[in-house]
Formats: structure tokens, C-alpha cells, sequence
């Protein structure tokens, strides 16, 4: 009854401090254990399932649990079953953050891995920083999960916008030098990041920059203004469905660049299934090995194409778990991530607490799927260092046109990655 | 009892209750009784332009942005001012916007009203867009609203104060539509809403009390959005779009049009069908597709029915039920 | 005979015209302060027109409307209370969704003294005022015979009680002028006696401008009668001068045969 | 100096797609005083369809054929179920809520069968070249049908006790017209034309939010055209889809819904009605 009292009588003074002043987020004691027990640890994350992000990102998660499904079916790590909680936040920062303070403050999940998007995730980091929650492997390529300083809980996963970039332009200026290069850029930090990293490499041969709104499909003026630059290399800072789009409203002005994709965008498989139908109605012009071969694209996980000992393994999980789901980059990112998340689970030791996984985050330890190594240390929280580049033959298989190199997303060289990896054999998380 | 006599003491009953309600409740759900509570405000002013008024919104969410955004600014520009201070900004600045749209829109009727309100809601936002280094362009703002007064650090878990700030300042303002609704003006909505020349011969200035009921709502919808800012840390374009709107109206009729109580139940149900929807829908083993989009037409389904069979909303059965109860005590 | 003693409303040949179509044709006349003044005139001879030019819904191509010695321009409905100007619409035009009392307290919107500000806040002005336009509301109904009904919807009314609900809405202003647009349409017998009675007690209040197709009706009630016919004045007196009217005989039998 | 001709015609094709949705919404207008905000997941559940039977067969016409009938079914079915037992309400709210609701709910029947993921249309045609086949098929189709459906309402006996059944149903009633059959016929063609904007608009790529914008814009046509008058929404299509194109490439893709926003103000704030909308004069 007294803290009633106080309540109300609280809350009728309201007088306060400034709304923006930091310093009463009140630490409370951390738990170092919260969602684990003995068979089982659980973890969450927040996708967009629904809503207009969905297409291209909804198979995330479901290439995630076909790795815990495979991981738990093989006995867990440490004996625990990883208990894998996806919640829709259907690309909008307001329900990202009910989601993930449901996640944390109700499901008590251990940690947040793979949280996906950059205007969403931005808006949870530092709530699971004062919560002292583990926010592990952030699917997106936002330059802002590398602070361990302001954001120690949070660690990157897939190569940022900019790094990718600069490997890109290298490539464009040791293959195609004195050609005009044109961006289109989808309007947010994907675009502004990897244009940073475009310009600390070329920046003297882009003669246009066309933005475009995902919200918006029609790319025509944006390509037609590509056209009249008299650019001849298109560098797409797009999602999938956007350099689908630009590719076929190239061809439908006749214009024909040559397409430069950055990772997010270069999903073969995906880009493969989304133009397969124009050839069969139009012609062997507007065929898909018309139209993608010749594309230059970056990676930084194993092609699906590759005989990797990785995309064996995920091919092995795919067919035995999501057999209806189609094997695409964006499924492999999921079971990537999901594979390093139960790597590190297993690094972490017998005795799981969450200073434990953070260690062995920091510990550089972790190497698997990727093709180049993590930046993990005590200094750095990005992930990926760089990139692959690859091209699209005829047959619209990828050749690697230029092994993984690896920079910075300062001014730094690019470089070739160290040539080891461990093989999953080696990782050894089942068996 | 004066009117406001009575209206301020429920506000401080619900208070206390609310505040009871706190205490016994988990963190998490804290966040939901704060979140019932901002929408609560949103929908009743979305109620008093559209209940009472007759004027039907699509684009509401538009205020809410005003108000998010405002408060946004004003805690990342201006960190010194209370949070008492910047919801007040909010509320002004989604009022003056209130005002225009309500005189742009005041010779607007039915289906036009609709078309342009809904293109306020798609159109607005994309003004993060053209100024991205002030307003963050499509990720927005984040921001940490810390609003704990130094007593009470480490005594009151800071979700439980944010559903108190938050219920305060929606009950406060719910006092002033409460005056409105049962007042002289609240019966000159109704009176344009349901004959516009026999309002304008009894006197009554048809469009001035439109652009009055656009700029209550606006206010209130500021308000909101600005306590969600408060209580989320967030302002960002993805959270705005037409889908809330469109939330918001069909909160309005899901509760009861043109009632506070209302407004209530619609609040409720937008925080707790789209959660219940999704416990429910995760709780079979369905394929991943259908589980994910049956929220959705789970609430597409409640929408329709309770328009086909409750005409008057939650709040029309429940006054019913009340009545009938009272009539066989009698 | 009431001695017509100030002029309250002067029409001063006034022309309206439609497009081709000319609605009123030099329309002139007279209200007197505390008279009842009836206009009729077969369908189409241009009454409604008359009263809408009055209140200034159709704006006259010439003449002038002059309400006292003011002329009235471009007047927008809401002003017209402002004016001391009550007026009812042959459909009636209550409120639906406000019971009884509520539909009167709208009419007596002039009254209002207190701010929208006030109102909203719940000031104690603004609840004063509120009792007392309730006050206010409750004598007229109850000068109406309508006080029991002051809960209900007008919807569920009848049709009679509607149109004394409608009346009670325009008196509660406390007009100078009350227009009344068909009073006794779709009444029986014995309501329109007691709306003649009650028309008749007006008169020390208010003046009434009617319009009305209730022939035995408007020549028991009005002090003065002005007939037109295809948008012009053909008579214009007392009932028994108007009565007595060759003209006015033609144009009913002419028309109406 | 930018491509305005290629601009242009892209808009216009745009402009075609907006017209015909917003053309579907005209005739429920007309008809049921009703703007169906379900007309958009009408068209996707009609344009999915499609998309199965081109999968299926390989061909182009078979599926939008089945878009048709599918879209003629299913407009039968939502007059008959959910809007007809509000006609006697008078609640101007009412409908608006059950066809947003029916949206929600095919959009999320769409999502669960067809998932989220984009699905690639194909054109009718070659979509090569600025006057490309599948463009110009795009915006003749969309002429025609428009002609064709102001022929119908103009000038033929069906067209006839449409107009009467939706202006004077007390009248039409008398004089014999069924006017509950008038209005099921009139949701029925509504649906038809929105299905055919729907399969025009899907290409090249088919999810459950790609009529979302264009659904907007259509309502944006129609409300500047006149949402009582078919060749006002028509041309409001049209000079929509061209201004919008406009605005992207001469001053940024960001701005293209504020534009609408502009147009839409302007126009309201000189004509409450839209530009070739009749004011219905209000009884005094």
C-alpha cells in the first residue's frame, strides 16, 4: 500500500530531469544465466516474417532452425538443445522493440542472434546493453554493431556495406579500367555505406547516383538516368528483388552495363528464380543466363554452386529438414549464422554464461562458414572482413574471378584473406 | 457532481488502478500496459473526429509520427528539457499540423476526406527521407528517454515508470475529452456530424468544429506517438505507415465509435490481438508460411466480424449487457 | 389586429434566377414585428427560394433583403442565429444520434457564453453555463408538451412530436424572426389546432415567417399573407383581402386544375 | 537532360495500372456509395491465380482468363456476404471496416499459400523498348476496357438499371428493376476490372504488399478524377502515373508520395469533389 502511495504520488510530481540525459538506467544485477538450464539454452531473434520486407529475408530464420534442428538432433551442445524463438517484427522498429523486449524481459532468452535490419535492430541495441543481453551476429551490413566500447554486448555478422565495397571497386579498377561507373543505391545506410567504400576506391569514375525507395518498384527513371550518364558499370547496392528489377528494366531499355552486385543483392539462386520466367515467354534474349551472365558479384559465405565441404553439410541439412524450401544465399546466410551462433555456444564451455559466450566471441576462435575470418577480438565486434568476387558464366554457374580479400573500412589496403579454414569436420559441433 | 469533479476522479481511480495494476505484473507486461495505454489516447482522439465528428481518418498515424518525432529531436538536440516538456512539443506541433490538415480537409466529405487523410499517411513520412542527417531517413532516430527521477532510481523497475508516466499523462488527457464528449462542444460534433446545415442554422460553426475536432485529435495523436517515443526510444518511418492508421480506425470501431470506453477495448485489442494471434498461431505445429500470416487474417476476421454482428463495437454489447443486468435487479 | 407597428424584415425586389430559369421575380414585402406572416403560392412559385434568399443561401441577382434597417449580405447559415434569424427545413434536420434535450441545447448554441477553451478544461463557467441553457431547454419543452420525450431519439418519435422537437430547436434561440418552412405538413387535425394556439402565443416574442401549402390553416394563423405565383407577388394583405383575391383564386385553380 | 519520352511512357504505363484499379473502385462507388479498400487483395488473389495457371501451363491467357472469372466470383461473393448486410445500416464507417478487414484477411490467404516471397510474373509481351509490346498492350487494354465499361453504363439497358438501382434504388425497385441483382452485377464488373489491373500490374514480381502502393495511387486517381465519375479517374490515372514517373527521375524517387500528397491537396483544396466529380447539392 505505501509503494501504491508512492506510486501515485510519483507519478502526479513527475518532476524530473532531462529526457535526454543518460545515467538512470538503473543496473540491475546481471543475470549470467537467464534461458539456459541443463538440456537447454534459449535464444531469440527478430525477423520480418510478414510485412514488405519479407520477401527475400523470410527464409532466414527458417535455414537458422534447420541448423538447431540438425545441431539438437545430434545431442545439443554441452547436452543443451538450443531452443530457437523467432519473432515477426515485420520490418518495424516499433514492434522490433516490443518484440525484443518480450524476447528479453518475458521469454528471458540468453542471448538475441541474428537480429535482422538496420532501422530496427539500431533501436534495441542499447536496451540489451543495460539488460546485459548477448546480441550476437546482426544480420545487417550497418557499420554501427562494431563499438565495443558504447555497445559491448553486440557483435556483427556478415561483411559491412563498406568493406564489401572497397573490394568491389578494387575489382572494378583493375578490371574495367577508364570505364564510367554508375551506383544505384537503395536510400538508406546500405547504399550510403557502400558508396563510402566505392569512393575511397573510385571515386573519380562515378559519373551517376541514382537512389531508389524500396517502397517503390519502378526503377525505370532511375535506370534511364544510369543510361543517359553513359555509364558502363552499374554497381547495384540493392536487396535481390531490386537487382532483379534493375537488370530487367535494363533490358527493357536496351541498355546494357555491366552489373557490379554487392552481397545482399548477388544471390544467384534467388535472382535465378525471380527472372526465370521472362526467357520462357520473350525469348532466349531475356533468358536467365542472357541476362545474369557476365554479372560481377560479391560473397563472403560458400556459393551454393561450390563443392566447399560447407555447402556439402548444408546441403546434407537442407534436404533433410527444409527439403520444400529452395537452397538459396539467403538460407545458407540463415544456417551460417546459425552454425557460428552454436559454434561459439560450444567455445564458451560446459558452464554457460553470458560473460562465457562474449568471450568466446572475443576470443577469435570462431572460423567456419565464411570464407574470410571474423574481426572478433576485444577491440573489434565486426564480422566479416571481406569478400569474394565472382562471375556468372554462361551457364549461370559463379566462378571466382578474385580469391577473398580482406581490408578495413577505414582507408587500409585490400589484401587476400588468409587461404585456411577450418572444414566442419574440424569445427566437429555434432558427433 | 460538476462534470470535471467526476471525470478527475475517475481519472485518479484508473491511476490508482493502473499503478496497482504495475505492481503485480512483470516488466514485459508493463511495456503492454504502457503501450494500451498510448494507443488508448490515440484511438480516443481518433474517436472524437471520427465518432463524433463524423470525419473518417485513414491517416492518424501521421500525428503519431508529429509526435514521435518531435520528442525524438527534442531528447537527442535538446537533452536538458524534462520529458514533461517535450511531450508538450509534441502535442503543440502535432496540433498545429491537426489544424491545417482539419482546415485543408474541412470541406471534405466521406470517401474524399478518406482518400486525402490516407495519402497524408503514405506522403509524411517520406519526409525523413528528404533530410536524412536531422531525421535519420528511413532508420529514424533511437534515442534513450531516461526520465527516472533520481529517488526513485533502483527503487521502481523503469518499465513499471513508464507505464505510470505514460498512463498519467493519456488519463490527463482523456479528462479533457471526457469534458468534451459530455459537453457543449462534444454535442455540436455529434450535431455536424449527423445534419451539417441544421447544425450551421442552430448556430453552430460547422467548420470551425471540424477543424476543432482535427485539432483535438492531433493532439491526441501526438501525444501518443510522443509516449511511445518515451517509452520505445524510437522514431523511425517503417513504424508509421498506413497500416497503423488503419489500425487505429478499425480500434475506433472494434471498441464502439464515439465512445471513450471504447476507445479502451480498441486499444486493448490492438496490443493484445496481434499478440494473442501469434501465441495462438505458434502454438501448433503449422507449416512456417501460415503461422506467420495467420495473425493477420486473424485479425482481418475479428475486423469483419465484429462489424457484421456488433454493430455498436465491444462497447455497445457491454453497455447492453449492463443495461439488461440493471433492469432485472429492478 | 395586432397594430404592425416596425418593419423587422424587408424583401425589396428581390430577383433570383437558375441558370435560364428566373426563380423570383421582383419579389418585395413586409414583416412586421410581432406578426405572423404567411407565404404561399402554388408548387414551383418560388417559396423555398424566397426563404432561401432570406438566409442567404442564394444569393439575390438583384434587390436587397434589409433585416431591421441592416441590409443582409452574403449571410452564411451559421450567422443567421447571430442575426436573431430561427429557421426549420422541411426535412426536419435533427440530429439522430443527440436525444430530445440535446437537439434543443444545439439550437440554443447563441446562448452560449463560455469559451470552447472552458468547455474543454471543464471550467466552472462552462458548467454554469451548461445548466442554464439546460434550464432554458427544459421550459421550452415543457412550453411544448414535449418534456417527457426528452431522453429519446428522434428517431423513434412521431412524426408530430419530430416537428415540435424541430420547433423547439429554432424557439430556444429566442429569435426576432422564426421562419418556418411547411409547420403543418403531414399533421392531423387536432395538431395543427394546437399548433395555430401555439403559433398565435408566439407572437409577443417573435416574429414568424411561414411558408405553408395548409390553406385553412395559414388564413387562421397568419396577420398577413403574401401570395406569388411563377416567382412574383400577386397578392399581398390580410387573410380576408387575400381571400378575396381574383388572382389569387386563378393561380390555385389554374395550377392545381 | 533527362529521357522525358521514356519517362513518360513509363509513367504511362504506370498510369494504366492506376486507372484500371481505380476504375474498379468507381463502379462500387457508383453502385454501393462504398470505396473497397479489399479491391487491392481481390486483385492479388485473382493476380496469384494467374501466376499458378501460367506456372502450370506455360501460357500467358489461360491465367488471365481465371484471373477473371476468379475476380467476377469472388466480387459476387463479398457483395452477397459481407456488404449487403450493412446496406441498411447507414453507417458510412461500417463498410470501410469490413473490406478493410476482408484485405487483411486475403492478403494473409495469399501470403500463407504463395508465401512471402516474390514470384516472378511474365509480361503479356516483348517489355523491351521505350513503346515496348507489353506496354503498349498494357495501356490499350486498359483504354478499352474503361470504353467498354462507359458504353455499358451508357448505353445499354443493363447500363441503365445499374445507374437507376445505384441512384434511385426506391424507384428502380418500383419500376421493376431487381435491384439487389443490380448491385451484385455492379461488384461483380468492379472485381473483373480489378482483377485485369491486378494481373497488369503484377509484373515482373508477384508478393502479398504489391498492390499496397499501387492501391494508394489508384485512390489518389480516383479521388482527383472524381470518385463518381469513370473518365475523371481514368485521366487521373493516366496524369498520375506520368507526374509520379516525372518526379522520380527529375527530382528523386523519395519524393514521389509527397507529390502524390501535393497533387491530391491542390486539386481538393480548388475542388472538393475531385476535378470532374459532381457535387450532389445538399437539401435544405
Amino acid at each position: 500500500m505505501r509503494i501504491l502511495a508512492l506510486g501515485v504520488v510519483a507519478v502526479l510530481l513527475a518532476g524530473c530531469g532531462g529526457a535526454g540525459e543518460s545515467g538512470d538506467s538503473a543496473a540491475g544485477v546481471r543475470n549470467e544465466t537467464a534461458g539456459v538450464t541443463d538440456t537447454s539454452v534459449l535464444i531469440g531473434t527478430h525477423q520480418p516474417l510478414t510485412g514488405p520486407a519479407a520477401p527475400g529475408y523470410a527464409t532466414i530464420s527458417k535455414g537458422a532452425q534447420a541448423v538447431y534442428s540438425y545441431v539438437n538432433d545430434g545431442g545439443g551442445i554441452h547436452g543443451r538443445k538450443i531452443d530457437y524463438r523467432v519473432e515477426d517484427d515485420g520490418y518495424n522498429p516499433t514492434r522490433t522493440v516490443e518484440v525484443v523486449k518480450k524476447l528479453v524481459l518475458q521469454d528471458k532468452v540468453f542471448a538475441l542472434v541474428g537480429g535482422l535490419g538496420t532501422p530496427t535492430h539500431s533501436k534495441v541495441v542499447d536496451f540489451l546493453t543495460a539488460e546485459g543481453v548477448p546480441d550476437v551476429l546482426v544480420s545487417s551490413g550497418a557499420l554501427a554493431w562494431d563499438d565495443p566500447q558504447g555497445s559491448p554486448m553486440t557483435f556483427g555478422f556478415q561483411v559491412d556495406y563498406t568493406r564489401e565495397a572497397k573490394i568491389l571497386g578494387t575489382h572494378i579498377a583493375e578490371a574495367m579500367p577508364g570505364r564510367k561507373v554508375g551506383v544505384l543505391h537503395q536510400n538508406d545506410d546500405v547504399g550510403r555505406d557502400g558508396m563510402a567504400g566505392l569512393d575511397r576506391v573510385i571515386k573519380d569514375a562515378i559519373v551517376s547516383r541514382q537512389p531508389y525507395d524500396p517502397a517503390n518498384a519502378d526503377v525505370l527513371p532511375q535506370l534511364t538516368a544510369l543510361r543517359q550518364s553513359g555509364a558502363e558499370v552499374v554497381v547495384c547496392e540493392c536487396v535481390p528483388a531490386f537487382t532483379a528489377l534493375a537488370i530487367l528494366t535494363a533490358a527493357r531499355l536496351g541498355y546494357k552495363p555491366q552489373f557490379v552486385v554487392s552481397s545482399i543483392g548477388a544471390d544467384v539462386t534467388t535472382l535465378t528464380g525471380l527472372l526465370a520466367d521472362f526467357g520462357k515467354r520473350a525469348g532466349a534474349e531475356v533468358s536467365v543466363p542472357a541476362l545474369l551472365s557476365g554479372m560481377v558479384g560479391a560473397g563472403y559465405l560458400p556459393d551454393v554452386d561450390s563443392d566447399d565441404p560447407w555447402t556439402t553439410l548444408f546441403k546434407e541439412i537442407h534436404a533433410k529438414y527444409i527439403p520444400d524450401v529452395a537452397l538459396t544465399d539467403t538460407v545458407v546466410f540463415g544456417m551460417a549464422q546459425a552454425y557460428t551462433f552454436a559454434q561459439a555456444l560450444k567455445e564458451a564451455g560446459r558452464d554457460l554464461t553470458r560473460s562465457k559466450l562474449l568471450a568466446a566471441f572475443e576470443s577469435g576462435k570462431l572460423e567456419g562458414p565464411g570464407m574470410t575470418p571474423f574481426a572478433f577480438s576485444g577491440e573489434s565486434h565486426a564480422g566479416y572482413t571481406g569478400a569474394y568476387v565472382f562471375t556468372v558464366d554462361s551457364e549461370v554457374r559463379t566462378n571466382v574471378v578474385r580469391e577473398p580479400m580482406v581490408t578495413d573500412r577505414g582507408d587500409g589496403p585490400v589484401t587476400p584473406a588468409p587461404s585456411s579454414r577450418k572444414t566442419p569436420a574440424e569445427v566437429a559441433l555434432v558427433g | 457532481m460538476p462534470a470535471l469533479v467526476r471525470h478527475l476522479l475517475w481519472a485518479l481511480l484508473a491511476l490508482v488502478l493502473v499503478v496497482a495494476l504495475s505492481l503485480v505484473i512483470d516488466p514485459f507486461t508493463n511495456v503492454r500496459l504502457a503501450s494500451v495505454g498510448y494507443y488508448l489516447l490515440a484511438v480516443a482522439g481518433l474517436t472524437v473526429l471520427t465518432g463524433l465528428t463524423g470525419q473518417v481518418s485513414l491517416g492518424h498515424g501521421a500525428f503519431l509520427f508529429l509526435g514521435a518525432y518531435t520528442v525524438g529531436l527534442l531528447v537527442i538536440h535538446a537533452p536538458a528539457l524534462p520529458i514533461w516538456v517535450d511531450l508538450l512539443a509534441a502535442a503543440a506541433v502535432s496540433g498545429i499540423a491537426g489544424a491545417l490538415t482539419g482546415a485543408a480537409a474541412a470541406r471534405l466529405h466521406g470517401p474524399y476526406l478518406a482518400g486525402a487523410t490516407l495519402a497524408l499517411a503514405v506522403g509524411l513520412p517520406a519526409v525523413t527521407q528528404r533530410f536524412p542527417e536531422l531525421l535519420g531517413g528511413s532508420n529514424g532516430l533511437g534515442f534513450t528517454v531516461s526520465s527516472l527521477p533520481p529517488g526513485l532510481v533502483g527503487v521502481v523497475p523503469t518499465t513499471r515508470w513508464q507505464a505510470w508516466v505514460v498512463w498519467a499523462t493519456a488519463l490527463l488527457a482523456l479528462v479533457v475529452l471526457a469534458n468534451l464528449t459530455t459537453g457543449p462542444l462534444g454535442r455540436q460534433m455529434r450535431a455536424v456530424r449527423d445534419d451539417e446545415v441544421s447544425a450551421a442554422l442552430a448556430g453552430v460553426r460547422v467548420g470551425r468544429t471540424k477543424v476543432l475536432a482535427f485539432l483535438i485529435s492531433a493532439v491526441c495523436g501526438g501525444l501518443a506517438g510522443g509516449l511511445q517515443a518515451f517509452l520505445l526510444g524510437t522514431a523511425a518511418p517503417g513504424s508509421f505507415t498506413p497500416a497503423l492508421s488503419l489500425a487505429l480506425l478499425a480500434a475506433v470501431v472494434l471498441g464502439g465509435t464515439g465512445s471513450l470506453w471504447g476507445a479502451l477495448w480498441g486499444a486493448v485489442a490492438l496490443v493484445y490481438l496481434q499478440a494473442g494471434a501469434e501465441e495462438f498461431a505458434h502454438g501448433f505445429d503449422l507449416p512456417t508460411d501460415v503461422a506467420n500470416f495467420l495473425p493477420q487474417a486473424v485479425y482481418g476476421v475479428v475486423l469483419i466480424v465484429v462489424v457484421l454482428v456488433l454493430p455498436n463495437g465491444v462497447h455497445g454489447v457491454l453497455r447492453k449487457f449492463s443495461r439488461r443486468r440493471k433492469e432485472s435487479t429492478v | 389586429m395586432r397594430a404592425s407597428s416596425a418593419r423587422l424584415l424587408g424583401v425589396e425586389g428581390v430577383t433570383v434566377r437558375f441558370g435560364g430559369v428566373t426563380a423570383l421575380d421582383g419579389v418585395s414585402l413586409d414583416v412586421a414585428a410581432g406578426t405572423v406572416h404567411g407565404v404561399i403560392g402554388p408548387n414551383g412559385a418560388g417559396k423555398t427560394t424566397l426563404f432561401n434568399v432570406v438566409c442567404g443561401f442564394v444569393p439575390a441577382a438583384e434587390g436587397a433583403v434589409m433585416l431591421r434597417d441592416k441590409r443582409l449580405r452574403r449571410t452564411r447559415p451559421h450567422d443567421l442565429a447571430g442575426l436573431g434569424i430561427a429557421r426549420t427545413v422541411q426535412g426536419l434536420g435533427l440530429f439522430g444520434g443527440l436525444t430530445v434535450l440535446e437537439n434543443v441545447l444545439v439550437g440554443a448554441r447563441g446562448h452560449q457564453r463560455s469559451s470552447a477553451l472552458g468547455a474543454l478544461l471543464g471550467l466552472p463557467g462552462s458548467a454554469r453555463d451548461e445548466r442554464r441553457l439546460a434550464e432554458r431547454a427544459e421550459a421550452v419543452l415543457a412550453e411544448l408538451d414535449i418534456a417527457r420525450w426528452r431522453g429519446a431519439l428522434p428517431g423513434v418519435l412521431p412524426h408530430g412530436v419530430r416537428k415540435r422537437v424541430a420547433l423547439a430547436r429554432a424557439l430556444v434561440a429566442e429569435p426576432e424572426l422564426l421562419m418556418l418552412d411547411e409547420p403543418a405538413a403531414g399533421l392531423s387535425e387536432v395538431e395543427i389546432e394546437d399548433l395555430v394556439a401555439l403559433l398565435r402565443g408566439l407572437t409577443d416574442r417573435t416574429s414568424v415567417l411561414l411558408v405553408e401549402h395548409h390553406m385553412d390553416m395559414v388564413m387562421r394563423v397568419c396577420d398577413h399573407i403574401t401570395v406569388l405565383d411563377f416567382g412574383r407577388v400577386i397578392a399581398d394583405g390580410p387573410p380576408a383581402v387575400v381571400r378575396a383575391d381574383p388572382a389569387v383564386l386563378t393561380a390555385y385553380l389554374g395550377t392545381a386544375g | 537532360m533527362p529521357d522525358l519520352l521514356t519517362l513518360a511512357m513509363g509513367g504511362l504505363t504506370n498510369g494504366a495500372v492506376y486507372a484500371a484499379l481505380g476504375l474498379a473502385l468507381v463502379i462500387i462507388f457508383r453502385a454501393t456509395r462504398v470505396v473497397n479498400f479489399a479491391q487491392p487483395a481481390l486483385a492479388l488473389v485473382c493476380a496469384y491465380l494467374a501466376f499458378t495457371v501460367n506456372r502450370a501451363t506455360g501460357g500467358y491467357w489461360l491465367g488471365l482468363l481465371v484471373a477473371l472469372v476468379a475476380g467476377a466470383v469472388l466480387g459476387a461473393l463479398t457483395e452477397r456476404l459481407l456488404i449487403r448486410p450493412l446496406r441498411s445500416r447507414g453507417n458510412e464507417l461500417a463498410p470501410v471496416i469490413v473490406t478493410l478487414g476482408l484485405l487483411l484477411v486475403l492478403q494473409a490467404v495469399c501470403g500463407m499459400i504463395w508465401s512471402a516471397e516474390p514470384r516472378s510474373f511474365p509480361y503479356a509481351f516483348d517489355f523491351r523498348g521505350a513503346f515496348s509490346p507489353a506496354s503498349v498492350f498494357v495501356v490499350v487494354t486498359v483504354v478499352v476496357v474503361a470504353g467498354a465499361v462507359l458504353l455499358l453504363f451508357g448505353a445499354t439497358p443493363l447500363g441503365l438499371r445499374l445507374r437507376a438501382a445505384a441512384l434511385r434504388p426506391d424507384v428502380a425497385g418500383l419500376l421493376g428493376v431487381r435491384v439487389g441483382l443490380m448491385l451484385t452485377i455492379g461488384w461483380v464488373l468492379a472485381a473483373v476490372v480489378g482483377a485485369l489491373a491486378g494481373v497488369l500490374a503484377a509484373p515482373p514480381f508477384l508478393s502479398p504488399t504489391v498492390l499496397d502502393t499501387v492501391f494508394v495511387y489508384a485512390l489518389t486517381a480516383a479521388v482527383i478524377g472524381g470518385l463518381d465519375n469513370p473518365v475523371g479517374t481514368i485521366l487521373g490515372g493516366f496524369v498520375l502515373g506520368v507526374a509520379l514517373s516525372f518526379v522520380s527521375g527529375l527530382l528523386g524517387p523519395e519524393l514521389v508520395t509527397l507529390a502524390a500528397l501535393a497533387v491530391l491537396v491542390l486539386v481538393l483544396s480548388l475542388r472538393p469533389h475531385g476535378l470532374f466529380g459532381s457535387s450532389v447539392a445538399r437539401r435544405v
